[in-house]
C-alpha cells in the first residue's frame, strides 16, 4: 500500500467503486459461465468480465497510475483495446464451432445451416 | 472507515471476487460437457487472472505486472482462438 | 504463501509424475509439461518469496540486496523456461512421428502384450 | 507516399499505441514511427488494401451508441444473473438477420459492437446469403432485434465505409 | 602469461558455433561445401585441443599441471560464468576431436544426404561437448548438456525411419526427466550454498552448518542422477543399447563420448566438491558409484553376450567402458591410490576409440551388396513424399579391394582392445587397473576384488560374443565381399591406428594421466585459481 | 652386447617372416615357404651361436622398456631350459614350413598360413623367452589368438570355426586368469621380473593369496596344454590343417602350458597343495587320455587324446616337482614332440593320399606305401615307449618317479598303478593305430587310390624319426647335456649331473613297462575287434562327449544365461525406465535428507492472501484435471494445462518475477499451440481401452499413483523447508549491487541473461536452434498414419465450407492483429534492459504474430504474401549473437563482454547503445525463426496429407514447389 497512499480520498472511493465494479462483473460473468444450462446461453456470460468488469478494473488503474506517476499513465488503454477487438474473434469461432458441432449430432433446436446450392 | 482502509477493503474484495470467478470459470472447465465449454472457460480464466494481474500490482504498488497483464491479453486470445479453430475445423493450420 | 506455493509445487509434481509414467505418449507429453512447470516453480522457489519487489534497481544509489527478489534464480527459470519448451517440441514432433509410423501413440511403440 | 505508407491510419494508431506504451518524447516518436512504419509496411502484404472510410462521423456517433449499450446491456445481464433469469422466465434464441453490409472491415467492427454488448453472441455469418445468425440472451421479441441491428448499427456502418 | 585474455580457451566453443550458424544460412544442397566447413572446423578444433593439452602439461614451475581461465564477459568467479582448462578438459577436448574427425569422414560417405542439416548438427553436438568439458558453472554445464543433448536428439533421429524415432522417443523421454532432475539438483545446490560456480563450491563445501550440508547432499545426490543417467549406469541405462543402436553409424560412433560426458562431470564434481578435503562431505557417493559401476559392467557383458548384433553388442560394451571407468572413479573418492584413476582414464581413452571403430564397422560389416546406395534409395522409396533434392546419385568414392581383409583386421583390433588382450592399448588399461586394486585391495576392502573378478569376467565376455560376432560375419559367410568406400574405411583405419600409436606410446600417456590424476585429487589448486582468475579490465590500465 | 642383439633377433626373426609372408602374392607358395623357412633357419643358426654362453650357464639377457610404469618391459631372457625350448620350436618349425609347402593345395590362400604361422612363432618363441612375467602373458595370449586363426584357417568348414572358438575360448579364458595370477604373484614378489619371481618362492608360497594365485596360474597352464576337464578344445582343434596340428601339438601351443608349469615349479610346487593339483590332473589326464585314444576311430583323434595323454604325463611330473621328475618332464617334452610331430605328418601324409582319416575304412596301406608306413611304426612304437626308441627313455624315467618318490598320500601309493594302467592303453592304442591302419586286407573303397607322397613332404618325417632312433639308442650321447642344462636352469645351478641310460637294469620300472607291454598287446589283441564296431569313444564314456558339454555349457552361460539374466535385470519399455529414475530420485532424496530435513526455527513466513491460495486451487484443479483427462478427454487436457500455466504465471508475477510471467506465458501458449497440432496426429479414442478395467492395469495406477504422491509430498517437502529457510549470502546480492554499475540496465534478470551470465542465453538459443533444425529434419520424412489421414478427411466432411468462407470476418480482426503484435513485440524487445522483456519474449510474440496469420488463412494464403526462412532467421541470429560477442575482442576483452554508452543524437538526446541490445537481436531473430519454424513444420503436414489426397483420389495434380 506504498504508492496508493498518497491518492487524495476522492480517487480513492472513485478507484475503490471502479474496482468493486468490475470485479463483481467479472465474478457474476463467471458465476453465469457456470451457472447457466445451455452453452448459448454460456456464451453470453464472460462478456459481462470482458466489457465493462475489464474496463473499470483499467479505468481504476490508469487512475492510480497516473495519480502515483505524476503524467498521464494510460498505457491500459492498449489492453482494453486488445480485450474489446480480440474476444469476438474467440466468441464467434466457438460459436461457429458449437453450432457445427450440434448440427453434425443432429441436436434439436438448432437453427439449420443456410441453404446454398452447390459451391466451392 | 477512512478512504485509505476502504480503498484497502476493495483491493483486497476484487483479488478475492476475481480469484473467485476464476475457480468458478475452473469448475466449469473441468465440468465441460463440451469442448466449447472448455475452451470458454478457459477464456474466462484467461481475463480473470488478466485482471488479477491489474489489481494485484495496484496492491502490491508495482507497475511491473503491467506487461504481464498486456501479453495474456493478447497470448490468451491466441491460444483460445487455436482452440476454438482446432474444435471448428479438426485442424489448427491448414 | 509458502505453504501454499509449496503445495502447488508438490501437486504439479505429482500431477506430473504420474501422467510421465502412463503408456501414452500425449499423456506423457502433458506430465512432462506440467513437471517443468513443477521445477521452474521449485527453481524460483530457492530464492525465497518476495512480494512487489522485483528486481529492477533504481539508476544508481545504494542499493540493500535483501529488499528485492533474488535475481539469480529467476534467471535461471527464464533458461530453463526456453530449453524444456524447446524439447518439449521435439518431444512433440518426435512422438507425431512415432505414431506416424507405428500407427500406435505407445511410448513403446507397439502396444503391450496381454 | 502510399508505397511506403499504405496504411497511414493503421501507422498512426501504432505509433499512437508506442507513446501510450511508452513515454511521450521525441526518441520515442521518433523509434514508435519506424517502427509503426515498418509495421505498416509488412501489414501491407497480407493486407494491400486499406479500408476506405467516407465519413468518420457516423462512426463516432457509433461509438457512442455502442459504450451506452455496453453499460445498459451490462446492467441488464447482470440483472438477469442476480435474479436467476427473471426466476426462470427468461428466454433465449437464435436470430437469423440479413445484412446489406458486405465490406468485411464493416463486419468485423460490427461484429465486435455486438460482442461487446452482453447480450448477443455471434455465431455464423454466410457471406453468399449475407445472413447473420445471432444467438440472444434475452429473447423477447425476434423483429425487435432485426430492427435494432438494422437501424443502430449496420445503417452507420453502411454511411461509414464505402 | 600472454596478455589480454587466452581467446584460445573459447575456440573450442566457438569454431563449431560459428561453423554451425554458418551452415544454417547456406542451403542445404551445398553438401561439399558445408563438408569442406565441417572438415576445417574439426581439423581447427582438433589444433587447438592439442595446443590447449601441451600447455595444460604445464611446466615443473606449475607442478606440472597449468591450469587455464576464461572470464566470460570479464565477469570475475563466482559472479560471471568461467571456463576452466586443465589437464582432464583438455584431454577430454582432444579425444572429441580425434571421434569427431572418423565420424565426419565416414558421413561423406553417404550419410549427410540422408537427412537435413546433419553438419550443422554434428557442430552443434560438438559444441555441446566442449563446452561441458570447459564450463566451470553448474548451471551453464546444464546449458551445455542441454546442447549436446538436443543436438543428439537431432542426429539420433537422423536419417528417419521406425528404430530411430521409437529409440528417439525413449532416448528424449528420459533425458528430459534427467534434465528435470538435473535442474532440481542444481537450485537445491544452490539454496544450500549460494553460489553455483564449481570451484566457489568446492572451497564453502568443508565449511557449511549442517542444515545446508544436508540440502548439498540431497541436491548433488539428485544432480548426480541426472550425471548417471547419462553415463549409462545401471538401472538407468536401458535407455542406451536402443538408442545407439538406432543412430547412423558415424553419430553412434560420436555417441561414444557421450556416456563420458557424464562420467567427466561426475569425476570433475565429485573429487571437486566431495574429495578429501571436503570434510564431513568427503566421499559422499562412493559407495554408489563402485556398486553401480561394477553392476553396469555386470549388466554391459550380460548384454554383449545376449546381443545377437553387432550393434546391439557395441551399445553393451559402452556400457561396460563407462561402468568401468565409473566404479573407478567411486574407489578413488572412496581414498583409493591415484593409479586407479590414471589407469581408468586411460582405460577411457582407449575403450572411446575402440568403440568408436566398432560403431563405424558395424555397417560395412553388415552389408550384403550395394552399399550406402541402395540404402538410400530405400529410406528415398520409403518416406520421400517430395523430396526432389534428395539426389539419388551412386555414392561417388573409391571402393576397396580386399574389403573384407581390412574390415577383418579393423574388427580383431577393435575385438583385442575391447576385451582387453595384450597386446593393444585396452589390455594395458586393464592390466593398469587390475595392478592398483590388487594393490588396494586391503585398503578398499572385497569390493575391490569383486571388481577385479568382473573387469576379468567382462573381458572374457567381450571375447566370446564378439567372436561370434566376427566368426559369423568373416567365416560363415560364403556372399560376394561387400563393396565398402574408402571413405567408410579411412576413419576406422586411422582410429584403429590411434589405438596402436596408444599402445606404443602407453608409458607417455600413462604418465600424462598419472599426472592428471594427481591432479584432480589436489582440487584446491583448481579452486582457487578460479577464483583468483585475474579479470582483463584489471589487467589492462 | 651382441648376445643381446641376438636375442632380440631371434624373437624379431620370425615376425618378420610373418610380415614378409603376408606380402607375397597369394599364389606364390615357394616363396612363402622359402622367405619364413629361410628366417627360421637363421633363427636357428643364432641359437647355435648362443649356445655356447648358456653352455657355461649364462643367462642371456636383453631388455626393451615399453610401459615401464606398470611394470611391462621387453625383457627377454635365455637359459639352457629356454634354448632347448626354442631349438625344438624352430627345428620343428622348419620341418613343419617344408612339410606345409607341399601340403597346402594350390587354391589355399598360403599368404595368410605363412603369416599366422610365423607370426604364432614369434608368439611361443616370446612365451618361451619373457623375462617379464606381464609379457610372458601378452605373449602368451598372442598364442591364444593366433592359434584361434590357424585352427579357423579352412573357416569354410562348421568343424574349423567350432574348433577355433572352442580353443581361443578355452584358451582365452585361461590367459585371463593366467594373467590376474601373474598381477598378484607380481605384487607378493613386488617385481615382475622372472628372476626376482623365480628366487622368491619361499615369500610367495608363505603368503595367504598363494591358494589363489595357485588356482589362478593353473588354469592359465591346464587349460594351455589341455588337461582334464579343459582338454577338449584339442580334439576340436584338429579341424586345422595338419602342418598346423603337428606344429601346435607338438612343440608349441600345449607345450606352452606344460613349460610353464616346470618353469615355475620352483616357485609355486613343493607343495601338497601343488602336488594333489597338479599331479593329480596330471594322472587324470594321463589315464583317461590313453583310454579314449584307444577308441577314436579317427586318425587325427587317436593322435590328439595321445597328446592329451602325453601332457598329462608331463604334468604330473612337473608336480612331483623332484630333481628327476624335472628332468624327466623335461626330457618327454622334447620326446613327445619328435615323434608326436613325425605321427601328425604320417597322419596327415595318409589323409592326403587316401582321402579318409578314418580307421575303420583304412587298411593295408603298408602295401601302398612302405616308407610312410614303415616311418610311422618307427615312431608310433616310440610313442607306446617302446625299448630303443625315445619315448620308451623318458617314459621310464616316469615310472621310476611314480614309484620311487614318495610324500605318503594316497595319491602318491596310487601313483605306480595308474601310470602303469596308461601305458598299458597307449601301448594299445598305437598298436591299433600300426595294425589297423597298415596291415589286413588292402582297402577298397578309399576316396583317392593310395601311394607315397612327394619326397620332401616324407623329409621331414624322415628326419624325426631319425631324432626318434637316435635319442632313443644313444640319449647321454644325443641329449643329455642340454637336457641337464635345461633342468640346471630350473632347478639351480646346484643340480648334479645326471647322466641317462638306455639299460638300467632289471629294476621296478622295467617291470612296469614290461607289463605295459604285455597288457597293452593282450588287451588290443582281445579287444581290438570290438573297439573298431563300437562308438567313438570308450563304453558308457562315449556318451558323455566333454566337447558336447562343453558347449552346452558354452551355450549356457554365454547365451541362455545371460539373456534371461540380462532381461531379468533389465527392460527396454520406457515406463518401467522412467519408473526407476523416479524411484531412485526418490531414493536419493530419502537417503540424504531423512532425519537432517527440518524447518529452521526462526522460518521466513509471507502473510497468506486469500485470493492467492484460491488461485493455487485452480492451479491445482487444473493440474489434477489435466492428469486425469489425458487418456481419454486429450483435447480437454491441453485446455486445463493452460489454465494450469495461468495459474503459474500469475504466482510469478505476484511473488516478483514479472520477467518470468511474462516469458512463461508466451511460451505456454506457443506450447499450447503445438500441443494441438500434435493432438491432430493422435489416434481417436472414444471407447475405453478394455484392457484398463482389469486388475494389473489398477495395480499399476495405483502404484504409479503412489510413486507420485510420495515425490510430489518430497518435493513440497523440500521447497517448503528452502523458502522459509533464512536466506543465505549468496551470488545473487551482487548481481543486485552491480547490474546497473557494471551492466548499464535496471532489470537485474535481464542483464544477468544478457550480461552477467550471457552465455547461458547464448547456449540456450543454439539449443532452440537445434530443436528447430531437428523438429524440420524429421519432417521431411514424415508420414502420416493412414488413419490420421481419413481423421483429416472426416474433420472435413464436419465443415463442409473453405476456410476462408467460415473465417470471413474473424480472419479481418486477426490480420489487424498483425501489426499491433509487432508493435507490441518491438516493445518488448526495446524495454528487455531496463524493464521486463527482452529478445527472447519480443521473439515469441512475433512469431504468435505469424501464427495467427497461419491460424486466420489457409498456408497458401499466406505464403504466397509473406515469406519466411526460419532457418536462415536462426542461422543469422546466431551469427548475430556469435559475433556480438566476438566484437569484444577487439578491445582486448573475453567473450561476451558487454560495453554500454549513451550517444548524444541531435534533437532527441541521449539514447543507449548497449551491446547487450545487439546481442538481444540476435536472439530475437533466432528464437522469431526457431519458433515460426517449429510451429509451420508441424502444420505443413497438414498440407501434405491435403496434397496426398488430391493425389490419391486423382484429382487436380498440382505442381507445387514449397
Ligand atoms: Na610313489
Ligand atoms: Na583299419
Amino acid at each position: 500500500m506504498t504508492a496508493l497512499a498518497t491518492l487524495p480520498p476522492w480517487l480513492m472511493l472513485l478507484v475503490a467503486a471502479l474496482l468493486v465494479l468490475g470485479s463483481t462483473l467479472t465474478l457474476l460473468g463467471a458465476f453465469g459461465l457456470l451457472h447457466l444450462k445451455s452453452f448459448y446461453d454460456r456464451l453470453h456470460a464472460p462478456t459481462l468480465g470482458t466489457s465493462w468488469g475489464t474496463a473499470a478494473i483499467l479505468l481504476a488503474s490508469m487512475l492510480c497510475w497516473s495519480w502515483v506517476q505524476d503524467r498521464v499513465f494510460v498505457h491500459e488503454l492498449v489492453i482494453g483495446l486488445c480485450v474489446m477487438v480480440t474476444t469476438p474473434v474467440t466468441l464467434m469461432l466457438l460459436g461457429r464451432a458449437a453450432l457445427h458441432r450440434d448440427r453434425a449430432e443432429g441436436q434439436p433446436d438448432i437453427p439449420p445451416a443456410p441453404d446454398r446450392g452447390e459451391q466451392d | 472507515m477512512t478512504p485509505d482502509t476502504l480503498l484497502w477493503l476493495a483491493l483486497t474484495y476484487a483479488q478475492i471476487a476475481l480469484a473467485l470467478a476464476a475457480c468458478l470459470a475452473t469448475l466449469r472447465m473441468v465440468r465441460g460437457p463440451r469442448a466449447q465449454d472448455r475452451v470458454l472457460a478457459l477464456d474466462a480464466l484467461y481475463i480473470a487472472i488478466m485482471l488479477l494481474f491489474l489489481v494485484t500490482g495496484l496492491r502490491l504498488g508495482t507497475p511491473f505486472l503491467f506487461e504481464a497483464a498486456l501479453v495474456i491479453s493478447v497470448g490468451g486470445f491466441v491460444a483460445t482462438v487455436t482452440l476454438a479453430k482446432f474444435l471448428l475445423r479438426g485442424e489448427v493450420i491448414e | 504463501m509458502e505453504g501454499v506455493l509449496s503445495g502447488a509445487i508438490g501437486v504439479l509434481a505429482a500431477s506430473g509424475i504420474w501422467l510421465v509414467l502412463r503408456p501414452r505418449t500425449f499423456q506423457v507429453i502433458v506430465g512432462l509439461c506440467l513437471l517443468s512447470y513443477a521445477v521452474n516453480l521449485f527453481i524460483f522457489a530457492t530464492g525465497r518469496l518476495v512480494l512487489g519487489a522485483p528486481p529492477i534497481m533504481p539508476r544508481g544509489g545504494f542499493i540493500d540486496p535483501t529488499a528485492y527478489a533474488d535475481p539469480l534464480p529467476q534467471a535461471l527459470v527464464l533458461t530453463a523456461i526456453v530449453i524444456s519448451f524447446a524439447t518439449t517440441a521435439l518431444f512433440l514432433v518426435v512422438l507425431i512421428a512415432s505414431r506416424g509410423l507405428t500407427g500406435t501413440d505407445h511410448v513403446d511403440a507397439q502396444e503391450r502384450e496381454p | 507516399m502510399s508505397r511506403f505508407l499504405p496504411h497511414p491510419l493503421l501507422s498512426c494508431a501504432l505509433t499512437l499505441m508506442w507513446l501510450l506504451l511508452t513515454r511521450f518524447s521525441l526518441g520515442h516518436l521518433v523509434l514508435g514511427s519506424a517502427i509503426a512504419l515498418f509495421a505498416g509496411l509488412a501489414f501491407a502484404r497480407i493486407e494491400p488494401q486499406a479500408p476506405r472510410i467516407r465519413a468518420w462521423t457516423p462512426l463516432l456517433r457509433l461509438v457512442g451508441i455502442v459504450s451506452v449499450d455496453i453499460v445498459r446491456s451490462n446492467w441488464a445481464v447482470a440483472r438477469l444473473m442476480l435474479t436467476n433469469g427473471r426466476h426462470g422466465a427468461r428466454k433465449s434464441g437464435f436470430v437469423r438477420i440479413p445484412l446489406r453490409l458486405r465490406d468485411p472491415v464493416a463486419l468485423a467492427v460490427l461484429a465486435v459492437v455486438l460482442t461487446a454488448t452482453p447480450g448477443t453472441a455471434w455465431l455464423e455469418y454466410d457471406p453468399e446469403a449475407g445472413t447473420l445468425l445471432l444467438h440472444v440472451f434475452d429473447m423477447i421479441d425476434e423483429a425487435e432485434w432485426h430492427a435494432l441491428i438494422r437501424d443502430r448499427y449496420e445503417a452507420l456502418l453502411l454511411e461509414a465505409f464505402a | 602469461m600472454t596478455p589480454g585474455p587466452e581467446h584460445l580457451i573459447i575456440a573450442p566453443i566457438l569454431i563449431p558455433f560459428f561453423a554451425g550458424a554458418l551452415m544454417l544460412i547456406y542451403d542445404e544442397r551445398q553438401r561439399s561445401a558445408k563438408l569442406a566447413i565441417s572438415l576445417g572446423a574439426v581439423m581447427a578444433m582438433l589444433l587447438v585441443g592439442v595446443e590447449l593439452l601441451m600447455r595444460s602439461k604445464g611446466s615443473a614451475l606449475t607442478g606440472f599441471n597449468d591450469i587455464g581461465f576464461y572470464l566470460l564477459g570479464d565477469r570475475g568467479a563466482p559472479f560471471g560464468i568461467v571456463l576452466v582448462i586443465d589437464r582432464l578438459s583438455a584431454m577430454m577436448l582432444v579425444l572429441t576431436a580425434l571421434l569427431a574427425l572418423p565420424a565426419l569422414i565416414y558421413a561423406a560417405a553417404g550419410w549427410h544426404r540422408q537427412g537435413q542439416h546433419f553438419h550443422s548438427l554434428f557442430q552443434f553436438l560438438l559444441m555441446g561437448l566442449n563446452g561441458a568439458f570447459l564450463t566451470g558453472d553448474l548451471f551453464n554445464l546444464f546449458v551445455f548438456f542441454e546442447v549436446l543433448l538436443a543436438a543428439s536428439y537431432g542426429l539420433l533421429l537422423h536419417g528417419g525411419g521406425q528404430l530411430r524415432v521409437r529409440g528417439g522417443l525413449h532416448y528424449i523421454a528420459i533425458n528430459l526427466t534427467g534434465s528435470l532432475l538435473f535442474l532440481v539438483g542444481v537450485s537445491m545446490v544452490y539454496a544450500a550454498s549460494g553460489t553455483l560456480n564449481m570451484a566457489h563450491l568446492s572451497l564453502m563445501v568443508p565449511m557449511l552448518p549442517e542444515p545446508q550440508r544436508v540440502m548439498l547432499h540431497a541436491g548433488a545426490a539428485i544432480m548426480g542422477l541426472a550425471f548417471l543417467i547419462k553415463a549409462g549406469i545401471w538401472p538407468l541405462s536401458f535407455w542406451l543399447p536402443t538408442a545407439y543402436m538406432a543412430g547412423a553409424a558415424p553419430v553412434a560412433a560420436m555417441f561414444a563420448i557421450m556416456t563420458k560426458v557424464g562420467v567427466y562431470v561426475l569425476l570433475r564434481l565429485a573429487l571437486l566438491i566431495f574429495g578429501a578435503g571436503a570434510g564431513a562431505s568427503a566421499g559422499f557417493g562412493a559407495e554408489v558409484l563402485i556398486a553401480g559401476g561394477m553392476a553396469t559392467v555386470v549388466f554391459g557383458f550380460l548384454g554383449v553376450l545376449a546381443s545377437q548384433g553387432l550393434g546391439r553388442m557395441a551399445a553393451h560394451l559402452v556400457l561396460v567402458s563407462s561402468g568401468t571407468v565409473l566404479a573407478a572413479t567411486g574407489f578413488v573418492l572412496a581414498g583409493g591410490p591415484v593409479q586407479i584413476l590414471a589407469a581408468a582414464l586411460f582405460y577411457l581413452l582407449s575403450s572411446t576409440l575402440a568403440t568408436s571403430a566398432l560403431f563405424l564397422l558395424i555397417e560395412p560389416m553388415g552389408r550384403e551388396e550395394g552399399g550406402i546406395a541402395a540404402l538410400l534409395a530405400l529410406t528415398a522409396d520409403a518416406y520421400g513424399l517430395d523430396e526432389r533434392e534428395e539426389n539419388r546419385q551412386p555414392e561417388v568414392g573409391l571402393a576397396i579391394p580386399g574389403s573384407l581383409t581390412v574390415l577383418g583386421i579393423c574388427f580383431a583390433a577393435c575385438l583385442i582392445v575391447l576385451a582387453g588382450l595384450p597386446p593393444l592399448s585396452g589390455f594395458i588399461g586393464k592390466l593398469g587397473l587390475l595392478q592398483a586394486l590388487v594393490a588396494s585391495g586391503s585398503a578398499t576392502g572385497p569390493m575391490a576384488w569383486i571388481f577385479v573378478a568382473i573387469l576379468i569376467l567382462s573381458g572374457f565376455a567381450t571375447l566370446t560374443g564378439l567372436v561370434r560376432v566376427g566368426i559369423q560375419t568373416f567365416w560363415a559367410s560364403d556372399g560376394a565381399p561387400p563393396r565398402v568406400l574408402a571413405l567408410e574405411l579411412a576413419p576406422v583405419v586411422g582410429l584403429i591406428g590411434l589405438l596402436v600409436f596408444l599402445t606404443i606410446k602407453a608409458d607417455v600417456t600413462l604418465g600424462y594421466m598419472n599426472d592428471t590424476a594427481d591432479a584432480l585429487l589436489r582440487p584446491s589448486i583448481y579452486a582457487q585459481g578460479v577464483l583468483g582468475a585475474p579479470r582483463a579490465e584489471d589487467a589492462s590500465p | 652386447m651382441i648376445e643381446e642383439n641376438l636375442l632380440l633377433i631371434l624373437v624379431g626373426l620370425p615376425f618378420a617372416a610373418a610380415l614378409a609372408a603376408s606380402t607375397v602374392p597369394t599364389t606364390a607358395h615357394s616363396a612363402a615357404a622359402w622367405v619364413s623357412g629361410g628366417l627360421l633357419a637363421m633363427g636357428l643358426a643364432i641359437l647355435a651361436v648362443l649356445h655356447a654362453p648358456i653352455a657355461e650357464g649364462e643367462v642371456l639377457r636383453s631388455t626393451l622398456a615399453w610401459v615401464p610404469s606398470l611394470g611391462l618391459t621387453l625383457t627377454f631372457r635365455m637359459d639352457g631350459f629356454v634354448w632347448l625350448f626354442a631349438s625344438l620350436v624352430f627345428g620343428i618349425g622348419i620341418l613343419v614350413l617344408i612339410y606345409a609347402r607341399y601340403y597346402l593345395s594350390k587354391s589355399d590362400p598360403v599368404p595368410r598360413f605363412y603369416a599366422f604361422l610365423m607370426a604364432f612363432t614369434g608368439a611361443m618363441l616370446g612365451v618361451l623367452l619373457s623375462g617379464n612375467i606381464l609379457m610372458l602373458v601378452v605373449f602368451w595370449e598372442l598364442t591364444s589368438i593366433l592359434s584361434f586363426l590357424l585352427i579357423g584357417y579352412w573357416h569354410q568348414g562348421q568343424a574349423a570355426r567350432d574348433g577355433a572358438r572352442m580353443a581361443l575360448i578355452v584358451t582365452g579364458l585361461g590367459g585371463l586368469g593366467l594373467l590376474l595370477g601373474m598381477v598378484l604373484l607380481g605384487q607378493i614378489v613386488g617385481s615382475y621380473d622372472l628372476d626376482r619371481v623365480l628366487a622368491s618362492g619361499d615369500v610367495v608360497r608363505a603368503h595367504p593369496l598363494y591358494p589363489l594365485v595357485l588356482a589362478l596360474f593353473l588354469l592359465g597352464c591346464f587349460t594351455k596344454s589341455a588337461q582334464m576337464p579343459f582338454h577338449f578344445w584339442l580334439p576340436g582343434a584338429m579341424a586345422a590343417p595338419t602342418p598346423v596340428s603337428a606344429f601346435l601339438h607338438s612343440a608349441t601351443m600345449v607345450k606352452a602350458g606344460v613349460f610353464l608349469l616346470v618353469r615355475f615349479s620352483p616357485v609355486l610346487g613343493q607343495t601338497e597343495l601343488w602336488f594333489f593339483a597338479v599331479t593329480g590332473t596330471g594322472m587324470l589326464t594321463l589315464v583317461l587320455g590313453s583310454v579314449i585314444a584307444l577308441f577314436r576311430h579317427d586318425l587325427k583323434g587317436l593322435l590328439a587324446y595321445s597328446t592329451i595323454s602325453h601332457l598329462g604325463l608331463i604334468t604330473a611330473l612337473a608336480g612331483i616337482g623332484s630333481n628327476g621328475a624335472i628332468l624327466a618332464a623335461i626330457f618327454h617334452i622334447v620326446n613327445h614332440a619328435v615323434f608326436k610331430a613325425s605321427l601328425f605328418m604320417a597322419a596327415g601324409i595318409l589323409d592326403h593320399e587316401t582321402g579318409t582319416r578314418d580307421m575303420r575304412r583304412l587298411s593295408g596301406l603298408i602295401r601302398f606305401m612302405p616308407v610312410t608306413g614303415s616311418l610311422a611304426i618307427v615312431a608310433s612304437a616310440a610313442m607306446a615307449g617302446v625299448p630303443l626308441l625315445n619315448g620308451f627313455i623318458s617314459k621310464e624315467m616316469f615310472f621310476a618317479e611314480a614309484a620311487d618318490w614318495h610324500n605318503g598320500t594316497w595319491l602318491d601309493n596310487a601313483l605306480p598303478y595308474l601310470a602303469t594302467l596308461a601305458g598299458v592303453f597307449a601301448v594299445a592304442y598305437s598298436l591299433r593305430f600300426i595294425a589297423t591302419v597298415f596291415f589286413g586286407p588292402p582297402a577298397t573303397d578309399l576316396p583317392k587310390s593310395p601311394h607315397e607322397p612327394p619326397a620332401w613332404m616324407r623329409r621331414p618325417v624322415e628326419l624325426l624319426v631319425l631324432v626318434c632312433l637316435l635319442v632313443g639308442i644313444a640319449p647321454g650321447l644325443t641329449l643329455g647335456p642340454v637336457l641337464n642344462l635345461a633342468a640346471q636352469a630350473v632347478l639351480g645351478p646346484d643340480l648334479p649331473y645326471k647322466a641317462i641310460h638306455v639299460w638300467h637294469g632289471f629294476n621296478l620300472p622295467l617291470g612296469m613297462s614290461l607289463i605295459a607291454l604285455g597288457a597293452g598287446v593282450a588287451l588290443y589283441a582281445l579287444a581290438g575287434g570290438r573297439v573298431s564296431q563300437g562308438p567313438e569313444g570308450p563304453p558308457l564314456l562315449h556318451r558323455l562327449r566333454a566337447q558336447r558339454v562343453f558347449e552346452r555349457l558354452l551355450l549356457l552361460f554365454t547365451w541362455k544365461l545371460p539373456r534371461q539374466l540380462h532381461r531379468f535385470i533389465g527392460t527396454e519399455r520406457l515406463q518401467p525406465q522412467l519408473r526407476l529414475i523416479l524411484l531412485l530420485a526418490l531414493a536419493a532424496g530419502l537417503a540424504t535428507l531423512w532425519g537432517g530435513l527440518r524447518v529452521s526455527p526462526s522460518p521466513l513466513e509471507t502473510p497468506l492472501n486469500p485470493a492467492f491460495a484460491a488461485m493455487w486451487l485452480v492451479g491445482a484443479v487444473c493440474a489434477i484435471g489435466a492428469a486425469t483427462l489425458a487418456k481419454y478427454h486429450r483435447f480437454a487436457s491441453v485446455v486445463l494445462l493452460g489454465g494450469a500455466g495461468a495459474v503459474t504465471c500469475l504466482t510469478f508475477a505476484w511473488l516478483s518475477a514479472p520477467d518470468l510471467a511474462v516469458t512463461q506465458l508466451l511460451v505456454e501458449i506457443v506450447t499450447t499451440v503445438l500441443l494441438l497440432l500434435g493432438l491432430r496426429w493422435m489416434p481417436k479414442r472414444r471407447e475405453e481401452i478394455a484392457e484398463d478395467k482389469l486388475r494389473p492395469a489398477r495395480i499399476r495406477r495405483l502404484r504409479d499413483f503412489i510413486i507420485a504422491v510420495v515425490a510430489g509430498a518430497g518435493l513440497a517437502a523440500i521447497s517448503y523447508v528452502v523458502m522459509t529457510s533464512p536466506l543465505i549470502p549468496n551470488v545473487g546480492d551482487w548481481f543486485l549491487r552491480n547490474a546497473y554499475a557494471e551492466g548499464g540496465g535496471t532489470n537485474v534478470v535481464n542483464v544477468i541473461l544478457v550480461d552477467f551470465r550471457a552465455f547461458d542465453t547464448f547456449g540456450e538459443i543454439t539449443v532452440l536452434a537445434i530443436v528447430g533444425v531437428t523438429v524440420f529434419a524429421l519432417l521431411r520424412r514424415f508420414r502420416p498414419s493412414a488413419e490420421s489421414v481419413a481423421l483429416a478427411e472426416a474433420a472435413a466432411r464436419l465443415e463442409d465450407t473453405s476456410l476462408a468462407h467460415a473465417l470471413r470476418v474473424p480472419a479481418v480482426i486477426m490480420r489487424w492483429m498483425f501489426p499491433v503484435m509487432m508493435v507490441l513485440a518491438a516493445y518488448l524487445f526495446f524495454r528487455g534492459h531496463d524493464l521486463p522483456g527482452g529478445g527472447f519474449s519480443a521473439g515469441v510474440t512475433m512469431s504468435i504474430a505469424f501464427l495467427l496469420q497461419y491460424l486466420a488463412h489457409d498456408v497458401r494464403w499466406i505464403e504466397d504474401r509473406l515469406t519466411i526462412l526460419p532457418i536462415r532467421w536462426m542461422g543469422i541470429g546466431l551469427v548475430i549473437a556469435g559475433l556480438t560477442g566476438m566484437g569484444a575482442f577487439v578491445f582486448g576483452y573475453p567473450f561476451l563482454t558487454a560495453h554500454a554508452q549513451y550517444i548524444t543524437l541531435p534533437l532527441i538526446g541521449k539514447v543507449p547503445a548497449a551491446t547487450a541490445l545487439l546481442f538481444d537481436a540476435g536472439v530475437f531473430a533466432l528464437v522469431v525463426g526457431a519458433t515460426v519454424l517449429m510451429l509451420i513444420a508441424i502444420a505443413h503436414q497438414s498440407l501434405r496429407v491435403a496434397r496426398l489426397r488430391d493425389r490419391d483420389s486423382g484429382g487436380q495434380a498440382e505442381t507445387e514447389g514449397a
